[in-house]
């Protein structure tokens, strides 16, 4: 559907691309540990690879929870915008097909957060 | 146990809001009317468009030529925040209610004179309408205007219109016959004396630019329609007929008296901004006046006859040297 | 002299001449010139004469009622003001619902003022459009009473001191910003309906009633006062947003899928925002009247099951999003809490862990969600802190393109998954918390690509001060940020334990009860 | 069967309109809640001019109830002798 307005109504959006200084959104959440309540957004330069990710990024934004430090990576399951989906961690998010503004969740199995209770 | 808080004097962590103190300094309270004004509408980071006016965000300074650096420099001299407005107006309405309880009381209005009730009718009774369309104008400029300061007494001002515009009612009520409201209609929408007056509010009804809306409203037709009729006028009917109208419309005598304060004080902060502002407040002010005169004169004729000229001049007079106390140019 | 036998007029006879007689059809100038906005959004309106005024104030009246109103509400302030009547709550962490108050919800009354304004202006009905003129004055009275009575509270407590700038910035702000943006910006029926109808009606007792009763519980006066003021005005506005609805439903079958459609729109907006209104009943009200899920039983599904079943006779059907509503009852003040907790480093209130003894009315208040869910993560919490280890994210979270809350939300049949929902336009993926966002979004997307995301703008460098430099070594983009947000950084944010507000209260309250 | 509401503040005033609604509405239902007093009855609610002025021992117009009013549900007719709530049919 289209928006109903008075005359021509078209803007270009907010959050395109080229308007983040060279790099591009990446949303990342934990299944299964949801206190960390939503998933995280990070502005992220293409060219990256994604063992950063692994190596400096999650454990810093997730580092809190006392699960974090038992992830292991080669059991992880990665989902794309729903789908699962599968890294491959020496090579760049572009080169890895990661979009602006893609979402990503991943799932470690037996890890079940705080007392079991997904948080 | 039950705690006597009043005892304790403690020493407040800071006097008023950061906006406030950035205006008046930290050291001390604000009034309610400043803390309930400044600052108070959004200047950035709107999230939409407007769907009815795409070419602006939703309060934008570009909706009039008018430029201010500051616009809450446009104070009002009354302070009216909403409480001061209510009481302020109730008091004038406690004043109102009893001018027409004893005018209906001592039964006034049948005692006065058919000819001069006739004349109050013709003249009084289609300005309801006119009031109407004041309300409409100060709306628009309270929902399009720029910063609290303008477009929180514009409110007020719209709603003393439609305030007038009902008082106005109930003196054709109170004077007239049943039919009287819907003759005046037809006078308004028909008769030769009002249409030049009609079509100048109707034209002011598709303005655009806001500021030049309180220019051709509350400046200039305001400030020559009300003496005109509230004093002129008025003192012709108490001539005839004795204080029965003067009494009914003293709110409206009463509210111009206060307004002017208000409008004088928007006009001549904005021309004393810069020469740009000066140059088009002056533009507007002097073609809207010019428009003006000559829509009153019909009225005025009516009910002055051989005098309309001279009291039309001087109307002018004192309005024009009024437009030059605030700095315009005409 | 003739005798003038008169008819006295009635009440409705005599407003109807106090009103829409003062109008009249245009003929300088053509009255689509003259009201331009009130046909593009396909609303057919036949006869505007059929409009039925709600509450028949004259002027006169209006200013001798309100008057009598303001009189007593500031004597009110007043005297709560002169007697430290602030030291008489119940604890200080109550304040801190002040001051959600005063930086969420009063800017929104004052974008409803503007709002009214203009559709009292733009209206084609002098009946409508005079009440939408009473309604505009009536909700510069609510900012400004609530200003007047909070505005003691800031004299003596962090967080409230600049509440306007931080009203169009702080990143949870946006999601009530947001909110009247979008209804100021839509056309003026759709504001109708979203704000005189949806939120007028449909919700504004979730708002004041649970949260002014509780305010009285908890011994703040003032609060409670302008809090119920405002509320006699309210009646007015109720049956202004019905009779809106009404209006358009009698006057051509054509409007009913466009109006439901707003509904359906505005019921869910409105539900989002109303979610920092449960969170306060839930969490931050040391003493509680009611719970959320309890209050939403009352007035939406009781109250709100009564209306939407009178308006079936003209084809209206509940909103699609109430059933997702009646499930997310149990959840949202939980999970709105525990976000606000993690990113307390950047609210300008305090956050904190509910106590032993709040924690078991939560548990009895949602037997069926919150100790499965939502009590281990708060004790957690808790002993960690105990530990000096108080959870602090810095990290920005995804938002809805659509509410602009967190993606926090769970999925309706499992709340152990983050709901998550997507849609493509233009090249551009958007993110949504849920169906009834994504739903809105699909429908006018040309409108929600706009949004000011607060996530997305940090990262772009729009919400850092002018004196910032990103590229300077040792750049620390939070602490910048809180600069953008005007905060002074360890007093206006942060856990309510150790704070300066909890400090001074102790102190002064103490001071009190000595001689 | 729906309910119609009305809810007053709590002080002299409102406690006079509420004894008449009390009398003319038999089947009202009275919720007390702080500083607040909530009125639910089924299908409609009327107030009389006549009855809130003998409670009070003075004329009222129904019009000052708005200085006490707090909330409503229904839709509203106003007279000058009667406020009614209702859902129709």
């Amino acid at each position: 559907m289209a928006v109903v307005a008075i005359e021509k109504y078209e803007f270009s959006p907010a959050d395109s691309q080229e308007k983040f200084n060279g790099n591009q959104v990446l949303y990342i959440g934990w299944e299964d540990h949801l206190m960390f309540c939503a998933p995280f957004a990070f502005a992220f330069p293409p060219t990256m690879i994604f063992k950063e990710i692994l190596d400096k990024v999650i454990p810093d934004a997730f580092g809190y929870h006392p699960e974090t430090s038992k992830i292991d990576w080669s059991q992880a399951e990665w989902f794309k915008s729903g789908k699962s989906w599968k890294p491959d961690v020496n090579k760049s998010l572009v080169e890895n097909g990661l979009k602006h503004k893609d979402v990503l969740r991943f799932k470690t199995p037996g890890l079940k957060g705080i007392k079991g209770s997904c948080s | 146990m039950q705690i006597d808080l009043r005892t304790v004097s403690i020493k407040p962590l800071r006097y008023t809001f950061d906006h406030i103190a950035k205006r008046i300094g930290a050291d001390k309270p604000a009034s309610r009317y400043l803390e309930g004004t400044m600052d108070i509408q959004a200047v950035t980071n709107f999230h939409y468009r407007p769907l009815w006016d795409p070419k602006h965000t939703i309060f934008d300074t570009s909706r009039t030529a008018i430029k201010m650096k500051d616009w809450y420099a446009l104070k009002d001299p009354r302070q009216f925040y909403y409480g001061t407005y209510t009481m302020a107006r109730a008091r004038m309405q406690e004043a109102a209610d009893s001018n027409f309880d004893f005018v209906e009381d001592r039964g006034l209005a049948d005692k006065f004179p058919a000819a001069a009730a006739k004349l109050a009718l013709e003249v009084l009774l289609p300005l309801r309408h006119l009031e109407w369309g004041g309300n409409m104008n100060n709306m628009y400029i309270c929902a399009y205007g720029y910063g609290t300061a303008i477009t929180q007494p514009c409110n007020y001002q719209a709603m003393d219109h439609l305030g007038m515009a009902q008082y106005i009612t109930r003196l054709g009520l109170v004077l007239g016959k049943d039919d009287s409201l819907q003759i005046a209609k037809s006078a308004w929408l028909d008769g030769a004396m009002w249409q030049e007056l009609r079509h100048y509010i109707e034209d002011t009804f598709v303005m655009k630019d806001w500021f030049e809306l309180f220019v051709a409203n509350n400046l200039v037709l305001d400030g020559l329609l009300y003496p005109l009729v509230y004093q002129h006028i008025d003192k012709v009917l108490d001539d005839l007929g004795g204080p029965a109208v003067s009494l009914m419309t003293q709110f409206q005598s009463e509210w111009f008296v206060e307004s002017v304060k208000w409008v004088d004080a928007c006009i001549k902060v904005s021309v004393a901004e810069s020469d740009e502002n000066k140059a088009q407040l002056s533009a507007w002010a002097k073609a809207w006046r010019d428009r003006a005169i000559k829509t009153l004169l019909p009225l005025a004729k009516h009910a002055l006859g051989t005098d309309a000229e001279s009291i039309m001049e001087s109307v002018v007079g004192e309005f024009n040297s009024r437009a030059a106390k605030l700095g315009l140019v005409l | 002299m003739d005798m003038r036998v008169k008819k006295k007029l009635g009440i409705k006879e005599r407003y109807t001449v106090m009103t829409r007689d003062l109008g009249w059809e245009t003929t300088f100038q053509p009255m689509d010139d003259v009201f331009p906005y009130d046909k593009f959004e396909g609303i057919k309106i036949h006869d505007w004469d059929k409009w039925e005024d709600p509450f028949r104030l004259t002027m006169d009246a209006y200013w001798k009622y309100q008057a009598e109103k303001e009189r007593k509400l500031y004597a009110i302030i007043d005297a709560f003001n002169q007697n430290n009547g602030h030291l008489g709550v119940t604890d200080a962490r109550y304040i801190n619902t002040l001051k959600l108050f005063l930086t969420g919800v009063s800017p929104l009354e004052y974008m409803a003022h503007r709002g009214f304004a203009h559709t009292g202006r733009q209206m084609r009905g002098v009946g409508p459009r005079v009440a939408c003129q009473m309604q505009s004055l009536d909700e510069i009275r609510h900012i400004q009473t609530q200003i007047h009575s909070i505005s003691n509270y800031n004299k003596y407590y962090n967080g409230f001191h600049d509440f306007t700038h931080m009203h169009s910035r702080l990143w949870y702000l946006s999601v009530p910003r947001s909110f009247f943006d979008d209804a100021i910006t839509a056309g003026p029926f759709e504001y109708m309906v979203a704000i005189g109808f949806a939120f007028e009606y449909v919700l504004t007792n979730l708002l004041f009633v649970p949260f002014v009763s509780g305010a009285a519980y908890n011994g703040d006066m003032a609060a409670t006062t302008f809090g119920f003021s405002a509320q006699s005005d309210e009646a007015r506005h109720m049956t202004l947003g019905l009779e809106c609805i009404k209006f358009m439903l009698e006057q051509d079958p054509d409007n009913l899928p466009i109006v439901q459609r707003w509904i359906d729109k505005w019921t869910w907006r409105g539900i989002r925002v109303l979610m920092l209104v449960g969170t306060m009943m839930d969490y931050m009200l040391p003493k509680r009247v009611m719970s959320w899920k309890e209050a939403w039983e009352i007035y939406f599904e009781q109250n709100g099951g009564a209306l939407f079943n009178d308006l079936a006779r003209y084809g209206i059907k509940v909103p699609k999003c109430a059933e997702q509503a009646g499930i997310d009852k149990e959840h949202i003040t939980h999970q709105t809490w525990a976000a606000l907790y993690q990113y307390g480093a950047a609210t300008d209130f305090h956050t904190w862990i509910p106590n032993p003894e709040e924690l078991d009315w939560l548990s009895a208040k949602y037997p069926n969600t919150f100790d499965k869910y939502y009590r281990p993560r708060l004790e957690h919490w808790a002993e960690e802190a105990k530990k000096g280890n108080r959870f602090y994210t810095k990290t920005l979270p995804q938002l809805c393109q659509v509410c602009q809350v967190p993606m926090f939300f769970t999925e309706p049949d499992d709340p152990t998954k983050i709901s998550y929902r997507e849609s493509d336009f233009k090249e551009e993926k958007y993110h949504f918390c849920s169906d009834p966002c994504k739903e809105i979004f699909d429908h006018e997307p040309e409108k929600y690509v706009q949004a000011w995301l607060p996530t997305h703008q940090v990262f772009q460098g729009n919400c850092f001060t002018e004196e910032a430099d990103p590229a300077a070594p040792g750049f620390d983009p939070l602490a910048e940020l809180l600069k953008y947000y005007h905060f002074n950084n360890g007093r206006d944010n942060m856990d309510f334990e150790g704070s300066e507000d909890q400090k001074n209260f102790a102190a002064w309250r103490n001071e009190s009860v000595k001689n | 069967m729906s309910n119609v509401f009305i809810a007053f503040q709590t002080n002299e005033e409102s406690r006079c309109i509420i004894d008449a609604i009390i009398q003319d509405n038999p089947n009202a239902t009275i919720n007390e809640q702080p500083a607040m007093i909530k009125i639910d009855v089924p299908d409609s609610l009327t107030i009389k001019r006549s009855t809130v002025e003998e409670k009070m021992g003075r004329a009222f117009d129904l019009q000052e109830l708005q200085i006490h009013l707090i909330t409503i549900s229904g839709h509203l007719d106003e007279s000058d002798e009667e406020f009614t709530l209702s859902w129709k049919q």
